[in-house]
């Protein structure tokens, strides 16, 4: 096919994803909008440029809360499918931008822009937390984030020796903790009772938490929905 | 009197900075809202029963931290990372014979993995805080947070519940499931608020010298950042322009605080970043945190308030190390800080031996002999591999030692 | 007088040059016709003198010509050319027997053709000119004159032989020499040998900045193939010199040598043209190079790589 | 140090050549500074700037054209010019190398440069027969020099990629193959800044000393063979190409 | 571009620190985007050479960028040149110095009058001046262009040959010896490069259809050298302009005609500042003046969709829009159409300022030639024949339709066409 | 009892020509003024030059000053202030004192031209340091310096190189409750930051801005100018905190053109302070019962929004940056509408 002026894409051509059509990506822009805390995260943007200031992404990044809050602001849907599908993830959710003279909260907006992603199954999300999954299956679980046991030193080569040395004597160090609550503990951070677990099953499946998940990875739901389903009928 | 001149003129005007005044704080105060909220029978609001003091936040307001009768909300990244973070705020209770409790009927916040994969919704978020809150209610204890993103986290979550109607009646629906009622605590405490209040009780027990020390300060962004107005402020503390808490305990106990340019920034922590994306959290604990402080302050320790920010700042040095890139200061949080001051077991309680950036040349430099007290801690672990001992017990860890000098 | 034919060979690393056993070839023959011998000469040490299938060859061996020394190697065979009056002598036209030949032509008087491809019965010689533009055919005046023959212009194998050489020692002093060899110089290490490559895409001129060089390097490397060039684009400093292809570089044997940009310099010709296939892209459809090609096309050779790239 | 280069006017080869007679037609064809010499002045002129002195160029003024030449190479660098009033275009390198060293004679030269050869020497290079003529060892093939006091370190090239390193005590004539740094632009407006006030002096040529070869026929080279042309768009090349690898087995 | 956002990083690949491999990804570390300095002076430095003043003018408001024909195809333009150069490029020393193909559709919109017209040349001047970098395919222009009096490196007494290919005598002036109605400037390109000689040929055989009492200059004509002047070589200019100036009034004529734009830029309006004031015009508005005469001339039809493209320096530069195009619609059987860009806002080719011997180099710092942009736009036009008027295009254009796939648009010089029809091939 | 008196509060450039338009309307005016001499922030301030015709600010205010001082229809109180109000349009009863003497005037309309004051950069935290680093400045404070020609950093009396302007601080920001722009402060950096390159010849000049906000002729006679012939550095993008670092001065933000976060040493820092009503015009309002808007200026407008003079009380006009951000003409011109229509509204109750 000849190259011309219609389908040339220099690289800064508004469409960057021709593959969604404009009306799925004012969906996910209406989702967004309709969001409960949209409007106490968005007012408008003059591009002052102080949440980028502090931002931790920005330093490295090509990422911008600034472009996010203004993207927003001017409701640039093909703007946001951009930032939905390609920038989020780099957000590290510090709430720096937070400082705001407008008072947005470019951290806020891509909380939802992000809750937004999953729920409607965007493979950069599912991409993004490929690795991560396991976190979340620890954390619906268990209602801890993080467990010792975690701390394998093939995941975590960069934090020194100190990894191998600790994963060598976890059991023996995670028995030498004066409190009582964590004490001997090495698949979850603290001791949690079953009624408080099932309670927090209660809330995933309650508050649709599990549809998100379901979206996300259809294999940790049925993993998950198994786990839970049991309990909460045995509970 | 002479005339003084314009240079003069501007330092003088200089030394006398203008206090905040609460009536013109540019938000409103959440509290009124919750008594409201309560009246209408909406919300149960949780009081504290014992003793509390006052402090101004950001723009004036009081805000009352509780002394006693706590229930302590752990944090995942304390229990699961760095055990002595969590071990040292309660061992700091004990000491004073303060009441608190220890949960089992606790789940974490959950906001740690809501921060890194978006994988929740508000109303999940809440009904977890909501659930939490009411098992603490349940026992009586006001919730002192161990955590600051979990701070930081129910800090937002309070606002959307008290702004919209819709959350409340769905995050009360799922309550009423269980059978638990809408609990909101008349404050969102945090520990390091509480060691913040507690400070003066604590010089008048501390046994290590540590004006030998200087340290940075990192206040943690979940702290102050998130609903800037609920966090405390003090115009003796860089003029009221930085949260005070951290500042103003090292300085009670004698540390010399040094400043760096880079303190407003982040950890680099950026949730799922420092479990899948370290490159990140790397880079940006180091370039920017770890190596300004260096080039900038030179400190023997940074001291800092919250879960991610310890690990992150500890954990990130090593793989510097590959690029010569300057790193070596060791990371604790203020609460660790406070009980080693106060003479608490630098393995039993503090467990220094959770962290990774080397701290030896740190406790040398306050006098103390780390090696006996390691090899104290070792005949522990070897009792326990033993099977003689169950495990290290308050009662192998509460009583000050009398810190043993090189 | 004598009707003799003096070949300077050539030698480096233990070994002689093609153009060495070539010229011996060619003299042989021609003094057959003149009814003279031909003489291999051979100056320095460290190689099997043994290799012509000269008449007579003479190796002047000393430790100072170990090496080659222009000002050592020029006394020496100024003065075997003295004594042995020959009928005309050889050189290669190469980096060593281009600091000789005309020198000895000025010292001696006597006349010199360079670039020469051939040479007839009656001593005419044919040279290339004008960077292959022309060819002229030259006579000389008097009784000695010098011929620096082009390599590859004569059949290789009639100069292999073994005659017995004949090694004396420096008929002139070699004392209080200005010049001084301090030392070899290998090619920069770490990098290809692109003699040893099966598939090139040489780069000339026409390449236009180095900017632009990798985008030959991008083809190279789809095709599993390595870059190299012409001396124009070594000199402004875009590759370095040890993937030039030529006289003054490397000769090179690929099995594929894809020319983009190169007109095809007699000197570039040298080292590249006994390659299997020869594909040049050049936008001027006169260039020399597609007297030697085996394929070409005048087409814009960015868009040519370009259009190869996607396809590959 | 007085540095020397002294280079050559040689007939253009951007076109094709006509011929007169056994030669080439020299009233017909356009005069250029030979490619070699822009690398030999610039080479002289790093080393000046290198260890101070004078550059002086000398050439042989073939067809009445050299002052443009000249004037080019004192505005990159050179600092004085010196045309010899050859005024015959068929000169050849012999003849050429003899006029120059006796002008260079003069001019106690501590390192004398010329291009290491040029596209007419077809009777050999004029460098080593300057050397010859004056008596200073040569080297060609340069592709570096480095001057410290009485010693010149030049590495001259020889094929696949080897070299050799050598000291020489100068004076010496040093046959450039490329300078250091790739020939530096003149802006014209020092070129004609420098037309309007330099002087260059003029040598009448002294010295005969032809190559004593007689030019018995010149013309194009017979051509053996030719490639065959692909045609059409540059894809069209481009897919025609790779098809050819292809069946060659090469890709 | 679309896809991810990349971060700049190092890292090892490999390393063991205390006794741990952390390889490759393991130890990676970005690299900061924070610019750490302004550096002001290098506005100044450029405000400070003669010509270049405007350029400390720019405040941001960016109306440049949206018609910079570069920025359509790289990251470029007169309000970002400003902002590189206060976080750090030395304009003198960077290749966007070499970028600008002095198109003028950023001045036409400039509300502080940022001339790039003037900065260009002032500063590439300043760069050729104190031996900075210049590309080296212009240096080989320039230097053609000194050498042998035209830019494509031609030999001087082949000017005039390809007079014998275009059918009809073109008497040469010092051959005529007598005053001369119009003295034709036929210019380098068309005097050298094929495509170039198929348009004088035309251009030939029209005046004589015409009965124009025209001569050509043959081996006594140099280039204009107006481009090297706004590529930054105001002396080889100036030598030129010396040399043709006093050619030109070496014989009596009345009116000079070119056959290019920038030959006209130059002779119409920086040669007077050189002390040459006569009649020049191009080519299109000669011809637009005859058009009585020449649309009986126009026999045959010439059955095409045509799309006409404003060469700058014809437009912007000096005016003419309207002349191209009515000789156009006289060619019978022509349908014209406009591209998007036309007239004022015309896109430029990438050949003016010099960009015409750039073309590699600047294919380097963009994502498309800007010929090959321009072909698109024609192409998408549904035009058959993209029209030219300037010796630069028809060359830049032949390949752009080429390495786009829109071979079936052909580039035609206006002059092409009008001979076309006049004689029915 | 009826007055056809016209009181004046406040003795700055719009209370002078309020009272001066009284007079020169065949008016009677009393004009009271809390210090001891007239000409109000721009004497108090040191204002150097006016941006009106780059005039010498105290020469301006001593000229304004004498147009009243001079005029037999004025009378002029000095250290006065008012304690109480009472009566009605046309019919007032004004407790003032003055000179610690107390005072009952009867008046019959009253002008407030209580002014504004400079943002104090302490108040809220917006981490530009004002009260911890010397070299932190405010462009009040600069303005001095640069009357006396004598631009130092305070921290070390050397003579900065490095200046950087930091605009809207105190202004457009809902995080400290002041969402209104200040309307001089860009004009007023832009002029100061050509003195800095006039008496500084070697200075780097530097303005952070969101936008800059050049009122009609600002633009050519002070922002162009400053750009093209001084040329200070303007960078869109403002500063977010101002760090120290070594003996210098850390500038954080993001320079949103080139989208790249920024970090720049400077030798000295001035804070572009915008306007907040003055303490006068709070106590005022509260005093006369008139409104004020949610910024504590004086709510104006009437009913219809479009009498740029009027209070909620009737009689009671405002005049000058007491109703909200203006510059000197905005503040003269309503001084002149309001005597006019003071004096209306007093010779309508009169007649």
């Amino acid at each position: 096919m000849p190259t011309t002026i219609e389908n040339w894409n220099p690289g800064k051509a508004v469409d960057r994803h021709p593959e969604a059509t404009y009306e799925d990506k004012e969906r996910l822009f209406l989702e967004v909008k309709n969001d409960v805390r949209y409007k106490d995260f968005i007012y408008g943007c003059y591009e002052c440029g102080i949440c980028v200031s502090a931002c931790p992404s920005a330093r490295f990044y090509d990422f911008s809360p600034r472009v996010i809050a203004q993207a927003i602001a001017r409701e640039d849907v093909e703007r946001i499918y951009d930032i939905i599908t390609e920038d989020i993830w780099n957000c590290a959710q510090c709430f720096s931008c937070v400082r705001c003279p407008r008072q947005n909260n470019p951290g806020g907006l891509v909380t939802i822009l992000r809750e937004v992603s999953l729920k409607n199954g965007l493979q950069e999300s599912k991409d993004a937390l490929q690795g991560y999954s396991r976190v979340i299956y620890k954390v619906m679980l268990k209602g801890n984030q993080v467990s010792p046991d975690m701390l394998q030193p093939d995941f975590f080569p960069d934090w020194g020796p100190w990894v191998q040395n600790f994963s060598q004597n976890m059991h023996v160090w995670r028995k030498a903790i004066p409190m009582d609550s964590i004490r001997g503990l090495t698949d979850v951070a603290w001791r949690t009772d079953r009624k408080t677990l099932l309670e927090l099953y209660t809330i995933w499946f309650e508050s649709g938490n599990m549809d998100i998940i379901k979206e996300l990875d259809e294999s940790l739901y049925d993993l998950l929905t198994d786990v839970m389903n049991e309990e909460l009928e045995e509970g | 009197m002479t005339e003084l001149t314009t240079v003069e003129q501007i330092l003088e005007r200089k030394s006398h900075p203008v206090i905040r005044d609460a009536s013109v704080a540019p938000t409103d105060d959440m509290h009124e809202r919750l008594l409201d909220l309560e009246a209408k029978g909406e919300i149960v609001l949780q009081r504290m029963k014992g003793d509390f003091v006052e402090f101004p936040t950001k723009y004036g307001r009081m805000k009352k931290i509780p002394i006693e009768h706590t229930w302590h909300h752990k944090s995942c990244g304390h229990c699961g990372h760095i055990p002595g973070y969590a071990s040292s705020i309660l061992w700091l209770h004990r000491q004073f014979n303060l009441d608190y409790h220890d949960p089992t009927d606790q789940t974490s916040c959950t906001g740690w993995n809501y921060y890194a994969s978006g994988a929740s919704n508000a109303v999940g978020q809440a009904a977890v805080m909501s659930r939490n809150f009411a098992a603490a209610y349940e026992t009586g204890y006001f919730p002192m947070i161990h955590c600051g993103t979990s701070f930081g986290h129910y800090k937002e979550i309070r606002e959307q519940l008290v702004h919209h109607k819709e959350l409340r009646d769905e995050v009360r629906r799922i309550l009423d499931k269980m059978g638990k009622p809408l609990v909101i605590p008349e404050e969102i405490v945090h520990y390091s608020e509480w060691v913040y209040a507690m400070r003066d009780r604590f010089k008048e027990r501390q046994l290590v010298d540590m004006s030998a020390i200087t340290a940075t300060v990192h206040p943690a962004c979940h702290y102050y950042k998130i609903v800037a107005e609920d966090a405390i402020y003090d115009p003796e503390i860089y003029g009221g322009q930085r949260t005070a808490v951290v500042t103003a305990l090292l300085e009670k106990l004698g540390v010399n605080v040094a400043d760096y340019s880079t303190w407003f920034d982040c950890c680099g922590f950026g949730f799922r970043h420092v479990l899948v994306q370290r490159d990140f959290t790397r880079s940006y604990a180091v370039l920017r945190k770890i190596e300004t402080m260096i080039n900038e302050a030179n400190p023997d320790l940074t001291v800092t308030h919250d879960t991610g920010c310890v690990t992150t700042l500890d954990k990130s040095q090593f793989a510097a190390k590959a690029h010569d890139r300057k790193v070596g200061v060791p990371v604790l949080s203020d609460a660790q800080v406070a009980a080693l001051a106060m003479g608490a077991h630098p393995f039993r309680v503090v467990q220094f031996h959770w962290h990774s950036t080397d701290w030896r040349p740190f406790l040398e430099k306050l006098g103390i002999n780390w090696q006996k007290y390691w090899d104290e801690f070792q005949g522990d672990l070897d009792q326990i591999r033993a099977g003689t001992k169950s495990g290290v017990t308050w009662q192998d860890a509460d009583t000050p030692i009398k810190l043993q000098s090189i | 007088m004598s009707n003799d034919i003096l070949v300077i060979t050539e030698h480096m690393d233990g070994k002689f040059s093609d153009v060495s056993f070539e010229m011996v070839g060619k003299a042989k023959e021609l003094a057959s016709a003149l009814g003279g011998q031909a003489v291999a000469v051979v100056v320095g040490g460290g190689v099997s003198s043994n290799a012509f299938a000269s008449d007579s060859t003479i190796h002047v061996d000393d430790a100072s010509l170990a090496n080659f020394n222009p000002e050592a190697y020029g006394k020496v065979i100024e003065a075997l050319v003295k004594e042995k009056s020959p009928r005309l002598v050889m050189f290669g036209w190469t980096a060593t027997g281009m600091d000789l030949a005309a020198w000895l032509s000025a010292r001696l008087g006597v006349p010199c053709a360079a670039y020469v491809k051939n040479i007839g019965a009656d001593l005419t010689m044919t040279c290339q000119a004008y960077g292959g533009k022309m060819s002229a055919d030259v006579s000389s005046a008097g009784d000695m004159a010098i011929a620096a023959c082009l390599a590859g212009s004569f059949p290789l194998e009639a100069g292999q032989g073994s005659t017995a050489a004949t090694t004396m020692a420096s008929p002139v002093s070699l004392d209080g020499l200005k010049t001084k060899f301090v030392e070899a110089i290998k090619p920069a290490g770490g990098d290809v040998d692109i003699t040893s490559q099966v598939k090139l895409v040489s780069i000339g001129r026409g390449i236009g900045g180095k900017e632009n060089v990798e985008l030959a390097e991008e083809l190279a490397g789809k095709l599993g193939a390595t870059v190299s060039c012409s001396r124009p684009v070594v000199d402004a400093g875009w590759l370095p010199r040890t993937r030039q292809v030529g006289k003054s570089g490397l000769k090179v044997k690929p099995k594929l040598y894809l020319m983009l940009g190169i007109s095809g310099a007699p000197e570039h010709l040298e080292g590249m043209k006994s390659a299997e296939l020869i594909i040049a892209v050049n936008t001027d459809k006169k260039a020399p190079i597609f007297n030697v090609a085996h394929y070409g096309a005048t087409n814009d050779l960015f868009e040519v790589a370009e259009a190869m790239l996607e396809l590959l | 140090m007085n540095i020397v280069v002294a280079i050559k006017h040689i007939p253009s080869i951007a076109d094709d050549l006509p011929v007169k007679g056994n030669n080439v037609d020299f009233d017909s064809v356009d005069f250029v500074l030979n490619e070699f010499d822009e690398q030999s002045i610039e080479q002289a002129v790093l080393v000046k700037e290198a260890v101070g002195g004078t550059v002086t160029v000398v050439g042989v003024d073939m067809i009445g054209e050299l002052d443009g030449v000249l004037h080019l190479a004192l505005a990159k660098g050179a600092d004085k010019a010196v045309k010899i009033t050859g005024d015959d275009p068929a000169a050849d390198s012999h003849q050429q190398a003899k006029w120059l060293a006796e002008a260079i004679k003069g001019m106690s030269a501590d390192i004398v440069f010329v291009g290491v050869q040029a596209s007419n020497d077809l009777d050999g290079q004029i460098g080593p027969m300057i050397a010859a003529h004056l008596d200073m060892p040569y080297i060609g093939g340069v592709s570096s020099v480095e001057v410290t006091g009485e010693t010149a370190t030049v590495n001259k090239e020889f094929a696949g990629g080897v070299g050799a390193k050598y000291a020489v005590t100068l004076p010496m004539v040093v046959g450039v193959q490329a300078s250091v740094k790739p020939p530096r632009y003149a802006p014209v407006s020092k070129v004609r800044q420098v037309a309007q006030t330099a002087t260059i002096e003029k040598v009448a040529p002294s010295g005969d000393a032809g190559s004593g070869l007689t030019f018995k026929k010149m013309a194009p080279p017979v051509v053996t063979g030719h490639a065959e042309m692909i045609e059409g768009s540059s894809k069209e090349v481009a897919a025609k190409i790779v098809e050819l690898l292809k069946s060659k087995g090469l890709v | 571009m679309a896809g991810p956002i990349k971060a700049k990083y190092v890292e090892k690949e490999h390393a063991v620190v205390d006794g741990v491999d952390i390889s490759g990804h393991w130890n990676r570390m970005f690299e900061p985007r924070t610019i750490f300095e302004y550096t002001p002076e290098l506005i100044e430095k450029v405000a400070d050479i003669p010509g270049g003043e405007s350029f400390a003018n720019c405040y941001q408001c960016a109306k440049c960028i949206a018609v910079c024909p570069v920025d359509i195809v790289g990251n470029y333009g007169p309000r970002k040149l400003y902002r590189y150069a206060q976080t750090g490029m030395d304009l003198t020393e960077a290749p966007e110095l070499w970028l600008c193909t002095t198109c003028k559709n950023c001045l036409r919109v400039c509300p502080k009058e940022v001339d790039m017209i003037q900065i260009m040349p002032a500063v590439r001047e300043q760069a050729i001046l104190t031996g900075k970098f210049v590309p080296p395919e212009l240096q080989q222009a320039f230097e053609n262009t000194a050498k042998t009096g035209n830019p494509l490196g031609q030999p001087q007494r082949k000017r005039d040959a390809w007079i014998q290919s275009a059918g009809v005598t073109i008497p040469i002036i010092k051959d005529v010896a007598r005053p001369v109605d119009v003295l034709w400037y036929v210019g380098s390109y068309p005097s050298y490069h094929p495509r170039g000689i198929d348009a004088a040929s035309a251009a030939a055989r029209i005046f004589s259809a015409l009965e124009i009492d025209f001569a050509i200059l043959g081996k006594e004509e140099k280039d204009d050298a107006d481009s090297q002047r706004l590529a930054g070589e105001k002396g080889l200019f100036e030598m030129m302009t010396e040399y043709n100036i006093e050619t030109f009034n070496k014989y009596e004529w009345k009116e000079l005609v070119v056959t290019g734009p920038h030959e006209l830029n130059a002779f119409k309006n920086v040669y007077p500042k050189h002390g040459f004031e006569r009649p020049v015009v191009h080519y299109t508005t000669f011809l637009a003046r005859y058009l009585d005469r020449l649309k009986p001339l126009l026999k045959h039809r010439v059955e095409k969709k045509i799309t006409y493209h404003d060469p700058c320096y014809l437009g912007r530069h000096n005016g003419e829009y309207e002349a191209p195009r009515k000789l156009l619609e006289a060619i019978p059987g022509v349908e014209l159409v406009e591209m998007q860009r036309n007239r004022e806002n015309g896109y430029c080719c990438g050949g003016g300022g010099g960009g015409m011997w750039m073309d590699s180099f600047t294919a380097k710092h963009t994502t498309m030639r800007l010929s090959e942009k321009r072909a698109m736009e024609a192409a998408s036009t549904g035009a058959n024949v993209l029209a030219v008027a300037c010796p630069f295009e028809v060359s830049r254009f032949t390949d752009a339709v080429k390495s786009t796939g829109n071979e079936h648009v052909d580039v035609l010089d206006i002059l092409e066409l009008l001979d076309k029809s006049m004689r029915g091939e | 009892m009826t007055s056809g008196k016209v009181l004046i509060i406040g003795g700055g450039p719009s209370g002078l020509e309020a009272a001066r338009c009284v007079a020169e309307l065949d008016g009677e005016a009393i004009l009271i003024e809390k210090r001891e001499r007239l000409g109000g922030t721009p004497d108090r301030e040191n204002y150097a030059k006016l941006t009106h015709h780059w005039r010498d600010a105290s020469e301006a205010m001593a000229d304004m000053a004498a147009a009243v001082t001079s005029n037999k229809n004025v009378e002029v109180k000095y250290s006065a202030e008012v304690k109480g109000i009472s009566g009605s349009a046309g019919n007032f009863t004004v407790e003032i004192e003055a000179g610690g003497v107390a005072e009952a005037l009867n008046v019959g309309a009253v002008i407030i031209a209580t002014g504004f004051q400079h943002f104090d950069p302490g108040r809220a935290t917006q981490y530009y340091n004002y009260y911890s680093f010397p070299d932190v400045i405010t462009l009040t404070d600069l303005e001095k310096m640069l009357k006396e020609h004598n631009v130092v950093r305070p921290s070390n009396g050397q003579t900065p190189k490095k200046i950087a302007f930091i605009q809207c601080v105190g202004s457009r920001d809902r995080q400290i409750g002041n969402e209104y722009c200040s309307k001089v402060c860009c004009g007023i950096a832009s002029k100061q930051a050509i003195e800095l390159r006039e008496q500084i010849a070697d200075s780097k000049v530097f303005i952070f801005y969101i936008d800059m906000r050049m009122y009609g002729y600002w633009e050519n006679e002070i922002y162009w100018p400053a750009q093209e012939k001084y040329h200070v550095n303007y960078i869109k993008g403002v500063i977010s905190e101002v760090l120290q670092k070594g003996d210098q001065l850390l500038v954080r933000g993001e320079d949103t053109t080139m989208s790249r976060p920024m970090e720049v040493t400077m030798d000295m820092v001035v804070l572009s302070v915008g306007m907040e009503p003055s303490a006068g015009t709070r106590a005022i309002s509260q005093l006369l019962g008139v409104q004020q808007n949610k910024y504590g200026f004086i709510e104006a407008g009437g009913a219809g929004g479009l009498d740029p003079v009027a209070t909620s009380q009737e009689g009671i006009f405002v005049a000058g940056a007491a109703s909200g951000p203006a510059d000197l003409d905005d503040s003269i011109a309503k001084a002149g509408l309001a005597a006019a229509r003071a004096l209306a509204s007093v010779r309508k109750v009169m007649a």
